[in-house]
């Protein structure tokens, strides 16, 4: 079993969707794709299609509209998958929470594996939430 | 005062000398900055006026406001840029029914689309006046930015009692 | 068994055969990866192994190990054989050209005309796994990489038959044993035949300037949106192995392929060649940006033919001798 | 005989936007015939969540309105607020604002650049850009604080100074993005396939330019010179001498170009506003309690002409607050451009006029009139198609 447990550990492929937040935490994330902190060496791609990802990136308080898409992204995704919520607004809503239109955080979708605070996080703190997903996954 | 302000009383002579005492309230706050109310019955005539014939062409955006038993709609006309005319009118509650003016400047679709979706107000002659940022399966009734519906009022109706 | 039997089988199991192929790949998917993050002046994969060199096995483990979604629409059965067709071409297309000396494994009179039909298959097959899973965005990846095989097809097979009317033989060995008797490379011979070729290949290939059947920002992921998993992880592999026939193609045809007869030799010389071309190829996938399939259908016929066809009439000429 | 066309849909969830927005797109072939967005992803209702906090906490939340052009909201509220206080902020207070307000057009620009390569595949412009945008990135973290959403402004002023050593550390980094940014230009006019992919894409002709109101860059590359900065001067822009660059090929190219020679402008503005930064006071104490009024705000932010709207009733809260963000205007001109392109085309022409669904989510143009849930299985999408078909 080491050597599936490695693969996965290895290469997590992530995709980004945004449930309606202030798009800062969206640059933050893309940010960290860049040269400048280039998560590729950890072996992270950003994949277009949600069969293709491992790890749903979630950003932003989720709106009413958006609920059901969300849904939908993590039912289409295959299944030892996860999702990291990045931002306040994810875990919590945060300004938004007693808006009409918005839900609050992501855990009242769906489930999340690792919260990343900040509004918005810089990628280092992106970076350090995939690494404790990695080390989630590793201890199985 | 610069001689900027004294465009904008002339502009508000202009709109006086059009309608005469429909014209119920006019201010320059400051420099390129003119408020004016109109009576509704006007409406028309002055929106086609000040687009027309004083070149205010761009649309800015038109805001709803819940006044208590009536809705102001305000018309951000612009003029080159400069200066900014809010044209005001007030609509009862009971007969939320104001002209469209899409037809003669076509960005306004969307505008007048939001203060039907928040507030209610009907443009007749609007080309599709369907929900718009409000989620699918809104009820129809529902108008957010009124004041008597407060944001708990809201969310319970929304929900229907559901978890939040 | 006799002797000479198992040595066929190793051949084709185990040295220029199967494992040898397949770890190619998943090499030249390593190098690519580094190369195409240098220039654009980052790391690319650095942890899983030395400097990364295991990454693109990790990904083959992992996509092996996860679940495999047929989508309910989906026309099961195509659907379930694409990415086997996908694998399997350009592994048999790789068994024709030659790896560890002059010989290929299998070497017949004819066999560029058979590896020209392995090509197109590999173009259908991409538009049959499009067309199976029924979703829009495969179906139109589907139409576009039909569309683009109309483009690149003729002038590359304009620019693969070059070589062969030089040497005068339409087996890939013997015009590399052509090459290493007359000691002169295709590649000085027929400059523009190699450009047309790289090109259509990148084309073959969907790297970036011609990627339009999976155009990541247009259509999703393109025609192979829908797969997942187990079947996922063969498509990539798929893919790789594609990219390694490109890379050896172009060292066979144009660079003199492995030109000695000591096996240990060639196979150094045949590395060297193809990682070289797998360089070029990946450095043109980091200058350009994406074609719009009408734009590269009308520069594949506008520029492309017309250069494959003065190729021609130069070598009738004699100067492609 | 006409096919039935298919239907496209792009997004909520699409690799090539970073927000969720939804275009459906009826589709001949490659050609777009009909485009219908539907966004309303990102409605969180903030109009109506202002009208129950304070002015100080409404300043929390509207910068939050949108992460890339944060900082233009916040001067727009202050404006509004600090008018109908009647209330005049120290110059210094305004350099700074204009210097932060430059800043962050040219993070923006770039960033816009970036996406715009990502979209038309050239991965190692977007690369590069990004690279490149960490310059005003840390200048911009140099000054505030943080990266995103700088929480300079308040009501009555700026919250931080700029001291001598920060003003040399920008203008270090800002001799670096000039010349970036001089060689991106080079290269966008040289490089082939860019131009193949952007010239004559998404036409605008100025006529419908103005009649669907369009704003900012989309407006002034379709060769009409119209400037919230020039036109109505705000802050300190009446001091600080700048030109409005337009541009007349009205298509995705001049606007990355009108882009590009704002960055120029913005680098000009900054060193300018240095070199004058008068001294004193930055903040002025403001009453937390607002007299009765109202007042139209006008900022030229990065995509366009922003406007808020803000009645107060003399209570520590406001009436009524309204905010039409620039991509609203934009959004009835970029459906005119899509219509009649292709579908290869449809990405960039989107990210032509820059759109920020954070801020615009106040609106959106048709909603889908039929079904629910948004993917069409085969089996729907052909019964569709020729129910569709057959209403034809």
């Amino acid at each position: 079993m080491g050597l599936l447990k490695w693969g996965r550990t290895k290469s997590p492929w992530i995709i980004h969707f945004n449930t309606g937040g202030c798009n800062a935490c969206d640059i933050e994330v893309v940010a960290a794709l860049m040269p400048r902190y280039d998560i590729e060496r950890f072996g992270i791609i950003i994949r277009g299609s949600p069969r293709h990802a491992d790890v749903l990136v979630v950003t932003g308080p989720v709106t009413r509209q958006v609920k059901d898409r969300l849904v939908r992204i993590y039912e289409q995704m295959p299944e030892p998958k996860s999702v990291i919520a990045v931002g306040s607004c994810a875990i919590s809503g945060a300004p938004f929470a007693d808006c009409y239109n918005v839900y609050g955080g992501i855990d009242t979708v769906i489930p999340v594996d690792v919260y990343v605070p900040g509004c918005p996080p810089k990628p280092e703190a992106i970076i350090n939430g995939i690494v404790k997903l990695i080390e989630k996954l590793k201890a199985g | 005062m610069t001689e900027e302000t004294t465009e904008e009383n002339e502009i508000v002579r202009k709109m006086k000398h059009l309608i005469g005492k429909n014209v119920l309230e006019s201010e320059v706050t400051r420099p390129r900055r003119i408020f004016i109310l109109v009576n509704k019955k006007v409406f028309g005539k002055a929106i086609r006026y000040l687009t027309k014939r004083m070149d205010f062409s761009h649309v800015s955006t038109i805001t709803g406001v819940d006044v208590g038993e009536e809705i102001e709609v305000i018309y951000h006309l612009n003029r080159a840029g400069t200066t900014e005319l809010s044209l005001k009118v007030r609509v009862a509650k009971d007969k939320l029914v104001l002209p469209t003016i899409t037809d003669i400047i076509p960005g306004a679709t969307l505008y007048e689309r939001e203060v039907h979706d928040i507030l209610g107000v009907i443009f007749e002659g609007h080309p599709d006046l369907s929900p718009v940022i409000l989620p699918e399966g809104w009820p129809s009734d529902v108008y957010p930015l009124r004041k008597e519906w407060t944001i708990k009022k809201i969310q319970k109706k929304v929900t229907k009692g559901g978890k939040r | 068994m006799v002797p000479e039997g198992i040595a066929a089988l190793i051949q084709i199991l185990l040295f220029p055969g199967f494992l040898f192929l397949i770890a190619l790949a998943f090499f030249y998917e390593w190098v690519d990866r580094k190369l195409l993050a240098k220039l654009q002046n980052r790391y690319g994969p650095l942890y899983t192994g030395p400097s990364g060199l295991l990454q693109p096995f990790a990904d083959f483990i992992k996509l092996l190990s996860k679940e495999d979604i047929t989508p309910k629409a989906a026309d099961k059965f195509m659907f379930s054989c694409a990415p086997l067709f996908m694998l399997s071409f350009p592994l048999l297309a790789l068994f024709l050209v030659p790896a560890a000396g002059l010989k290929a494994l299998i070497s017949f009179e004819g066999d560029l005309i058979f590896l020209m039909f392995l090509f197109t298959l590999i173009a259908v097959t991409i538009f049959i796994a499009g067309w199976s899973s029924v979703n829009r965005f495969s179906t139109v990846g589907g139409v576009r990489a039909a569309f683009q095989m109309l483009g690149y097809e003729i002038p590359m097979t304009l620019a693969m038959v070059g070589p062969a009317i030089a040497a005068r033989t339409l087996s890939i060995s013997q015009i590399v044993g052509w090459q290493s008797q007359n000691a002169a490379w295709f590649i000085w011979l027929q400059p523009i035949g190699f450009a047309i070729f790289v090109l259509c290949l990148l084309a073959e290939l969907e790297f970036i300037p011609f990627d339009i059947p999976e155009a990541e920002t247009e259509i999703v992921a393109g025609w192979f949106t829908e797969f997942s998993g187990r079947k996922l992880a063969l498509i990539r592999l798929g893919k790789d192995v594609e990219l390694v026939l490109a890379a050896s193609l172009i060292t066979s045809l144009f660079l003199g392929g492995p030109n000695s007869s000591l096996p240990i030799l060639a196979v150094g010389f045949f590395l060297f060649k193809t990682t070289l071309a797998v360089v070029l190829l990946t450095t043109l996938r980091a200058l350009f940006a994406r074609f719009r399939v009408d734009q590269m259908i009308a520069g594949a016929w506008k520029y492309l033919l017309p250069l494959a066809i003065l190729q021609m009439i130069l070598i009738q000429l004699g100067f492609g001798r | 005989m006409s096919y039935p066309t298919i239907r496209i849909p792009f997004g909520p969830q699409h690799p090539f936007h970073i927000e969720p927005e939804y275009f459906m797109f009826e589709v001949d072939g490659e050609r777009v015939v009909g485009v219908k967005p539907r966004i309303g992803y990102v409605h969180r209702g903030i109009e109506k969540a202002t009208e129950d906090r304070t002015f100080i906490q409404n300043l929390y939340l509207i910068e939050r309105i949108c992460g890339i052009c944060s900082h233009a909201h916040t001067t727009c509220y202050t404006q509004a607020i600090e008018e109908i206080l009647g209330v005049e902020i120290p110059p210094r207070a305004k350099f700074i604002r204009t210097i932060i307000a430059e800043l962050e057009r040219i993070h923006n620009h770039y960033l816009w650049l970036g996406l715009a390569a990502h979209e038309i595949g050239f991965e190692t412009l977007f690369m590069y850009s990004w690279r490149d945008r960490e310059i005003v990135m840390d200048l911009l973290e140099l000054v505030s604080g943080n990266r995103v959403h700088y929480a300079m402004n308040t009501i009555g002023g700026v919250r931080r100074d700029v001291t001598p050593e920060i003003v040399e550390k920008i203008r270090k980094g800002l001799d670096a993005l000039e010349e970036r940014m001089r060689y991106y230009k080079k290269i966008a006019m040289t490089e082939p396939t860019i131009s193949k992919r952007a010239t004559g894409i998404g036409i605008l002709k100025p006529k419908d330019a103005i009649a669907l109101c369009a704003v900012g860059p989309t407006l002034r590359a379709s060769g009409i010179k119209r400037d919230v900065r020039a036109d109505d001067p705000y802050i300190a822009y009446d001091e600080i001498p700048f030109n409005v660059i337009t541009y007349d090929g009205c298509d995705v190219i001049s606007r990355l170009f009108v882009r590009c020679d704002e960055v120029f402008e913005s680098v000009n503005i900054i060193r300018y506003a240095m070199e004058h930064l008068p001294e004193g006071k930055i903040r002025i104490k403001v009453p937390r309690r607002v007299p009765e009024g109202e007042a139209v705000s006008r900022v030229e932010a990065p995509r366009g002409e922003l406007i808020h709207y803000a009645k107060t009733s003399g209570t520590t809260k406001p009436e009524r607050y309204k905010v039409r963000s620039p991509t609203l205007g934009n959004i009835p001109s970029l459906c005119k451009m899509l219509v009649g392109g292709y579908i290869a085309d449809i990405p960039i022409v989107i990210a032509g006029i820059d759109p920020c669904f954070s801020c615009t989510d106040r609106m959106a143009f048709v909603n889908i009139n039929n079904n629910k849930q948004w993917i069409l299985s085969g089996e729907e999408l052909r019964r569709y198609a020729i129910k569709w078909y057959r209403k034809e």
